[in-house]
């Protein structure tokens, strides 16, 4: 296939518009009014990115890309498609650790390449000029440099995204600790660095990189993102991804500059950027410093050392709990993971409007880090229909609760245990919790006894005012509705 | 050709860009435009497309598939997973007003 | 060597650097702020000194010293008025703390 | 002078740092609190870029260069340190236009030198290869066409800017208007845009440019910047300053691509952004389209058609209206430009003060574009003192206005002008004012029948509630000042 000769000022065109479009949709992104065209956008400049593609000149390999490309993209469709909504954080760890490995596999070639084209120019020198041309010829230091790099992030972002998704998943429940691990894990990323420096070192002399290096190198990277990822708690995660998010994109910068393509180098360091500002405020959202997110243990199981909890559960029964929501004044709606799970949302939402038909006044009262994802209640919500002015943020909501007649929980565990407040030994300890314990009365709905995902008893259960409502969510909340209809007819 | 400092002032605008696109971000967004990042660093397909396009040794092809691949699910599955999630934003948003 | 595409990057990715900072300034502010841009393209300044600097002819010599004179003038101007404006506004805070 | 052959990359770092603080300082110059730090960063960047620049190999002309930029900052410096505060916006637009002739000044050189290399390789080419390789070589196509841009805007930007200073400054009091003046002024631009576009399709064809079609270029781009800027009234300047702050960044820009500069080509850029943007806002603050502003001949005395305004002015002594305030429960005090003229802020935050003490609550009732720059009044009250909680935004205030029992007007005219919102020939209709003339009563400071800015009448002097204190801004606040302190005594 002969292409024009205008066809790479085209393509080049095109990479542009569609550098512009990523920067704009990302930006509309982030606003919820425009979010959803932002992405069309931006999709529309991927799609048109890849498609020109195809016609720079001296493209080989068209069976084994198209191939590829099918492949990948219609099994992450599907997948993506087909995963229920309490899933998405495992996705977009799963879609951004696929993201990194590509970014360290093109390194991977442009080194590989390299170090063949070197190794045919000093031994057999006129049989393959064309080689070294596209290869040697153009990887200065920088780009060797920068190029190594991007195999390191890119490869950790790569494994680490797996373990997340694998731990997300509930593929791997305990986090994985031993004694010195720290210091494990900093000697092989110290062993992965010396591999690479010393390989780089040869290149940018001249040399071909030792095979043995090199492959050193990509091995130790691949292990270190394990390494690092192992003994952090699920709980973690969400900060964990976007970080490993922010590292897919740098690997992508620096491989697009390895390649010259400007439009990878633009969009790789706006994510990489973008993603390094998000992971700070995601941990910020958690009271949490990224140190202590990465290194701190958090959730180190440590049932030992945790404070008794005396008193007994006492149950109520779905009627007896619509009356007393029925005569309140204010009601709270605190929702947690639980809600999500049994998709209760919108029975509670009928349920909430059914009292506020009555004259109660109704508030959702979210907790940012409630659910598995920043956000996801407040998602969960909008989708059934709940107005945002009833929705409360919880340092807006907290100075209120003294005056709220009943809370009632659905699913909510760790964001209401006042353990986080008291004792010094929880792992939970420190989080801003929602302070459901001061309201009057406290209606707490879930299934039984299972604890929350720190995996640790929560004090609110056995208060004097706190009574259970056990049950699935969505069946609990139906039996609320029925309770509060049976009390009109 | 791009070298070195034109490459640092391209990678202290795009940064500068991506900072000020994420400051200001309500919590709520968070998980949507993390998300959305992850698909835009989907265009590392075309990176790979060109590696594996002009690899030539059976190894290179073998790595230029594998990178082809990933990037391929990462484009295509950042975006339907965001859009699934910018999507139930827009429902609220409708029925929000319905509901007022 | 700049060439075409790298130029329009780099023009897109500034422009956009721009817009950001100026988006939602409070009104108080867009005097100093419109100074102390206009203080920023005084690096024109760097500029005319390369115009006179590789002047042969004397027409182009005197054309660019008027380049000079000028630019040096929008530097020093732009940085001595933005300076004395937001001068004003710090005297305000440590007022204002004082005085509640 | 021989150079060691690494200073052109420790010039190009200086560059890059330089860019960097510029935009830092830019993004800390956008909030009061970090505002001062900004411009002292983006200062520092400057000098060293400055500096640095001196080491650029085959730099000529020291004694021209040295002697020019310390002429242009001494003289600078000094105008700038001197000039009162109230000569603000006036100052701003002189070393904007500055900028900007050096940017076209910029262009000229680099044009005029591209012609003559290429006279030179035309009719003696062995005679001076070097001349040519230094500039006709490197000035392909895109660059041609943007130095032509960049002398176009540089130009404009230039005799405009300096036009607006001399309607600021007072040296031109009147418009000046003439029937079809806008296809004049079409005409002259599409001149300006012909020659230069002839010039450029000759260099881009590899010929020299006619001398004659470049001069005429040059001075109808000239001609333009003036012509465009003389209809425009002083009221609309600082929207139209801001706008020729934007087309000097262009310039810069585009002349930085023509010398390869990437420092100026981004600060360039930046700022023909921010000032675009900033344009618009400013614009809208005060309620006008940008095309508006510089089609609109707004102001254009118009007198004739004005409605008449029936009333006579009441006086009031200044005893009198301390103790109207002394015993007000709520006084809103409305600065305009007078009390700027006057220097009367401190005074009158004094008289605030002591109102305060009394009991009464007192607000500062701020109209965006109340002074000769927005912001204006912001700036002399926060010199004064007065805390930013006792400040209030127009929109703020306006419905409280039917609340307060004294309004103390301190020369403002045009911004409490009631006539905006009900006579539609006149040439304020349609811009936001304070609703002064609803307070229960109004006390108007002013030294006599002056008009303000739009030079029309004002039916709020004449109202039945008004009582007009007449002298001197500062003097009336002492006045008043007096008066509260004997009532005291
Ligand atoms: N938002 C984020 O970004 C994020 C991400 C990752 C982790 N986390 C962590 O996740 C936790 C969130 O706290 P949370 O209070 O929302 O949830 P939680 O602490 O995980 O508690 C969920 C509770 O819901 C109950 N439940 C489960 N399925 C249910 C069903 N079908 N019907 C009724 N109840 C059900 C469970 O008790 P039963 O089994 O007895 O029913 C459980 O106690 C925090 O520890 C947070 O740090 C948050
Ligand atoms: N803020 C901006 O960005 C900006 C920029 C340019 C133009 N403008 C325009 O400027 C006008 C601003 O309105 P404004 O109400 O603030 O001012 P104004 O309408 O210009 O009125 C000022 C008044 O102050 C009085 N005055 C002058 N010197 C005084 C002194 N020493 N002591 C006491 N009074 C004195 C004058 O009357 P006497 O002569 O009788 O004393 C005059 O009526 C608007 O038309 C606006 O569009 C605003």
């Amino acid at each position: 296939m002969t292409l024009p000769s205008y066809m790479p000022t085209i393509v080049d065109a095109i990479y542009f518009i569609a550098a512009v479009l990523f920067i704009w949709g990302l930006k509309r992104m982030s606003s919820p009014r425009t979010a959803r065209r932002g992405i069309v956008w931006a999709g529309g400049g991927m799609a048109a990115a890849i498609i020109v593609t195809f016609f720079l000149p001296g493209i080989h390999n068209l069976g084994w890309m198209i191939g590829a490309i099918v492949v990948g993209v219609v099994i992450s469709w599907i997948v993506g498609r087909r995963v229920p909504m309490t899933a998405m954080p495992q996705m977009v760890a799963l879609f951004n650790g696929m993201g990194g490995g590509a970014a360290a596999a093109i390194g991977a070639v442009e080194l590989i390449r390299f170090n063949v084209a070197l190794k045919l120019v000093t031994t057999t020198l006129p049989v393959q000029p064309q080689a070294q041309a596209t290869a040697a010829g153009h990887l200065g230091a920088t780009e060797l440099t920068l190029a190594f790099v991007g195999v390191l992030i890119g490869a950790v972002s790569f494994t680490g995204s797996l373990i997340a998704f694998a731990k997300l998943q509930g593929w791997m429940d305990r986090r994985f600790v031993f004694p010195l691990q720290r210091w494990v894990n900093l000697a092989i990323f110290i062993a992965a660095v010396v591999c690479g420096a010393l390989a780089l070192a040869a290149g940018i002399e001249g040399h071909a990189f030792a095979w043995g290096l090199l492959i050193a190198f990509f091995a130790l990277a691949l292990v270190f993102g394990i390494a690092m990822t192992l003994p952090i708690g699920g709980a973690d995660m969400p900060v964990v991804i976007s970080m490993y998010n922010a590292f897919t994109g740098l690997a992508v910068a620096f491989e697009g500059f390895v390649l010259q393509n400007e439009a990878m180098i633009i969009a790789g360091m706006v994510v990489g950027a973008a993603g390094t500002l998000l992971t700070q405020l995601m941990a910020k959202a958690m009271n949490r410093s990224l140190g202590n997110v990465l290194f701190g243990n958090f959730g180190a199981g440590g049932g030992a050392a945790q404070q008794e909890i005396a008193g007994a559960l006492k149950p109520i029964d779905a009627n007896d709990a619509a009356v007393m929501m029925a005569y309140a004044e204010r009601v709270a709606i605190v929702p947690g993971y639980g809600m999500a799970v049994a998709q209760a949302q919108h029975k509670i939402w009928e349920f909430a409007k059914l009292l506020i038909e009555r004259g109660v006044k109704v508030k959702f009262a979210i907790h940012p880090v409630a659910g598995r994802m920043p956000g996801h209640m407040n998602v969960l919500l909008a989708e059934a229909g709940v107005p945002y002015d009833l929705i409360e943020d919880m340092d807006d909501i907290n100075p209120e609760f003294p005056n709220i007649d009943v809370a009632l929980v659905i699913g909510a565990n760790d964001v209401v245990n006042p353990v986080a407040r008291t004792d010094k030994n929880s792992p939970i300890y420190g989080m801003p919790i929602l302070d459901v314990a001061k309201a009057k009365n406290v209606i707490v709905i879930k299934r039984g006894r299972g604890k929350g995902f720190a995996g640790i008893e929560n004090a609110l259960f056995y208060a004097d005012n706190t009574r259970m409502l056990y049950g699935d969510g969505q069946a609990a909340a139906g039996e609320l509705v029925t309770g509060l209809k049976t009390l009109d007819a | 050709m791009i070298t070195g400092f034109l490459a640092l002032y391209i990678f202290m605008l795009a940064a500068f860009t991506g900072y000020e696109i994420i400051s200001r971000v309500p919590v709520i967004l968070h998980t949507p435009l993390m998300s959305g990042s992850n698909f835009v660093h989907g265009i590392v397909l075309v990176g790979a497309m060109v590696a594996l396009g002009h690899a030539r040794t059976s190894i290179e092809i073998a790595i230029g598939v594998v990178a082809v691949l990933l990037a391929a699910g990462n484009v295509a599955g950042g975006y339907v997973v965001t859009e699934r999630m910018l999507e139930m934003f827009k429902t609220s948003k409708s029925e929000k007003s319905a509901n007022k």
